[in-house]
């Protein structure tokens, strides 16, 4: 069975290590809070100015003064601080965040991301903290459907959509495989057992490499 | 004689401390370039924005991270046809419908800035810098008319500095020398902006007298800061 | 009789209007402080992360953690605040500072400042924070004796000693003569009574305009 | 089963205390570049340097604003012989003689930068700027092998950051993650170091409680800071 979103936003949460200093894109992406270990300590930032946010508020306890990146309530942690937009994206920028797990519209070979805008002009775009964290945090994780709704590949040759960031996606969760954009190419690292590596190859834009693939495997969420 | 009484009792006190909107926006003139702070509605100066509409200023540049949404503060501003362009880095949101219909019947203009660009841009206007080289939108369409310099082997953009005629805060606390302190993530772009601008004019939830903020809590020293106006709100 | 460094330092202190932000240099212009009139309110800036600085505190109060920029113990006034150099140069470079009181060496009649080395290179120079003050102040003015010990003029032509910043100056108080650097050239303001307009171009190396001269006459200090 | 217990009880914590100077100073190499915090004594991690001449790494680059006095910390470190070259602003004051009779005898390099400009330098690095056009130094003896570019009518020098691998700072409070608050003006060149250094390390007079320095009032949030070392002081 293709992973659900809670089970890439687990299979990613595994992938963190302790201590960490993380930032969790707007969207599907801010699952992955929920999957963290229960014996690792990461502090999460937000680019509005927090470190060491905690999860959502109870509905009594929301304050508009504390909302993430989505301007959606959260909490702080003990050992939080806030801090001004500039320093925050010191921090994303200067390299001081381990690692940013952002959504895609497309992802190339070479790790080129496309995330913030199609070809329709006829709606504004909005790029937000997207170009800043693709090019600053050390690593960037791509959490992703494999395919779009109509089942067109969105790990491609090259991004036909405006890009986000040139050549700065590390690895990338799908739905159905663990991919990672190396030198020599794509490798997949994982895969689920439902899907042989050439239906893989077939829902994807760009040649991948087969070695050593483990089952990718997360536990019913 | 008692005129020089007079006099020594009269020493004039720096009060940055207004008491009406209309003090606070006096000045603010067509065409002007005006910071809006806040991410979302944490941290914006609605009830300052919305005062602008009856202090008149129009063909305004607005920087603001976002487009406004609903129909309060910057919405109500765009509504009444008094912005020509705004500068942000996101402009959609789900309610961001009114910003939605002027761009799309060309009656308004949009330039897209990513947020740490845009933070940056005015820290560097507020700090005398002439221009800063990002990596930010390296390779993208957001750099495409833009000086690209390649240094130590990676590519940056050059971006100068945006600075502007008033800034509108938002902050926490404030005395009358303009010291001030925000509330938890509504500090966002505040402090950038008010660097940025010729008149920074910021509401707070309350002025104190000069000695109770803490001289280490400061967040924006007054140096930053040219009027106060305590504006109460439930919160 | 030419004025004292007190008296250069009172003269200053009468031109700065109520609610300035004012750096001080370091050695001479700290005395500046002394003379501000009582009915105004000035800001003092220290470039190591100060605003509002008080004067010297008692020899019992002194805290080594709160120096001005010469080193020395100082204190803060109510409404006073820290941070941190960074913060405390843009302040300066973005023209926030309406005010630096700066020592010389030369001044040369287009407003060049040389205050931070001469031409002995067996010494190591130090320019510290002159050169970001000097360029980044709305206004500079000189607090210098109008010559050397051995009598060479300090107003010249052209500064012989490397520059600490071009054309920045705005005016210069001496222990002779208040004197603004114009577009038109040197434009004597005041003077002392004791010595008279050619006297005092003599003692000038570069041309003094004269047009309605006041008489410098602080009180005795 | 027991084992499971033990391993639920093991739950890491992110902890950046350190309880020797032999700790702190761990992996500080030969050819290090090591910024110094502090503006003449204020700020400076005296223990911390001096730490560094039983761990023996040479050949250093030291940034610091002033170029030391006395025979203590900088001074003492200069005077073991391990600097190789001195970044800084104003190396000369009444006890700088150990540097001066070094700089004399051409035993030490030394680059001087403007103050401001030294700060910049590195919080761009922090920041991850590739560079910045200041105003500073322009037409002077400083900016002679620089680029200088004229943006709206004025000279700016084109100045890069200055990264390194070693940050010794000296704040006043600390906690586990490594959040710091400093004291009156000895905060100084503290934020920008902790920003520019791979390796940053934090003196400290007290180690508090995680949650116990308020998060409004965190100055140089952990983010920037490996590991912190509670050095008690007299006042």
């Amino acid at each position: 069975m293709p992973l659900n979103r809670n089970q890439i936003a687990w299979r990613i949460a595994q992938e963190i290590e302790d201590g960490s200093y993380v930032n969790l894109g707007i969207g599907m992406p801010e699952l992955v809070a929920n999957y963290i270990p229960e014996n690792r300590e990461i502090i999460f930032h937000s680019e509005n100015g927090i470190l060491g946010m905690g999860p959502q508020p109870e509905k009594s306890e929301e304050d508009g003064d504390l909302i993430n990146a989505g301007k959606k309530p959260v909490t702080l942690l003990t050992g939080g601080s806030y801090f001004n937009h500039t320093d925050s994206f010191a921090m994303v920028r200067g390299g001081h965040i381990d690692l940013c797990v952002l959504g895609a519209f497309q992802i190339s070979k070479n790790g080129d991301l496309a995330n913030w805008a199609t070809l329709d002009n006829s709606k504004p775009p909005g790029v937000g903290g997207a170009m800043d964290l693709a090019v600053g945090a050390k690593n960037i994780f791509v959490m992703t459907e494999h395919c779009t709704k109509d089942g067109t590949p969105k790990i491609m040759e090259e991004c036909s959509y405006p890009l986000t960031g040139q050549g700065v996606v590390n690895t990338i969760f799908t739905d159905l495989a663990v991919i990672d954009i190396t030198s020599e190419g794509l490798k997949v690292r994982e895969k689920i057992n439902e899907i042989s590596f050439m239906e893989l190859q077939n829902k994807t834009g760009a040649p991948l490499i087969e070695s050593d693939i483990k089952e990718l495997s997360p536990p019913v969420l | 004689m008692r005129d020089k009484v007079v006099q020594v009792l009269e020493i004039k006190m720096i009060d940055k401390r207004v008491n009406t909107f209309e003090e606070a926006l006096q000045g603010i003139a067509d065409s002007s370039t005006v910071l809006l702070g806040g991410f979302g509605q944490a941290g914006s100066p609605v009830e300052l924005i919305e005062a602008l509409i009856d202090q008149g200023a129009t063909n305004l540049t607005v920087v603001s991270n976002n487009a406004g949404e609903g129909e309060f503060g910057l919405a109500a501003l765009m509504k009444a046809g008094r912005i020509r362009k705004v500068i942000c880095s996101y402009p959609r949101s789900s309610g961001s419908f009114i910003f939605e219909e002027l761009y799309e019947s060309g009656k308004i203009e949009l330039e897209i800035v990513p947020q740490g660009t845009l933070s940056e841009r005015m820290r560097a206007a507020g700090a005398g810098i002439g221009g800063f080289f990002t990596p930010t939108s390296a390779g993208t369409l957001l750099s495409q008319d833009k000086e690209v310099r390649q240094i130590d082997g990676k590519d940056y953009v050059f971006e100068k500095p945006l600075k502007a005629d008033v800034a509108l805060i938002k902050a926490h606390t404030a005395d009358r020398w303009g010291n001030l302190t925000y509330n938890k993530s509504a500090r966002n772009f505040g402090p950038a902006m008010a660097m940025a601008a010729d008149l920074t004019i910021a509401q707070v939830q309350e002025i104190t007298n000069l000695g109770e903020i803490d001289p280490e809590h400061v967040v924006t020293p007054g140096i930053f800061v040219n009027r106060v106006l305590e504006v109460k709100l439930e919160n």
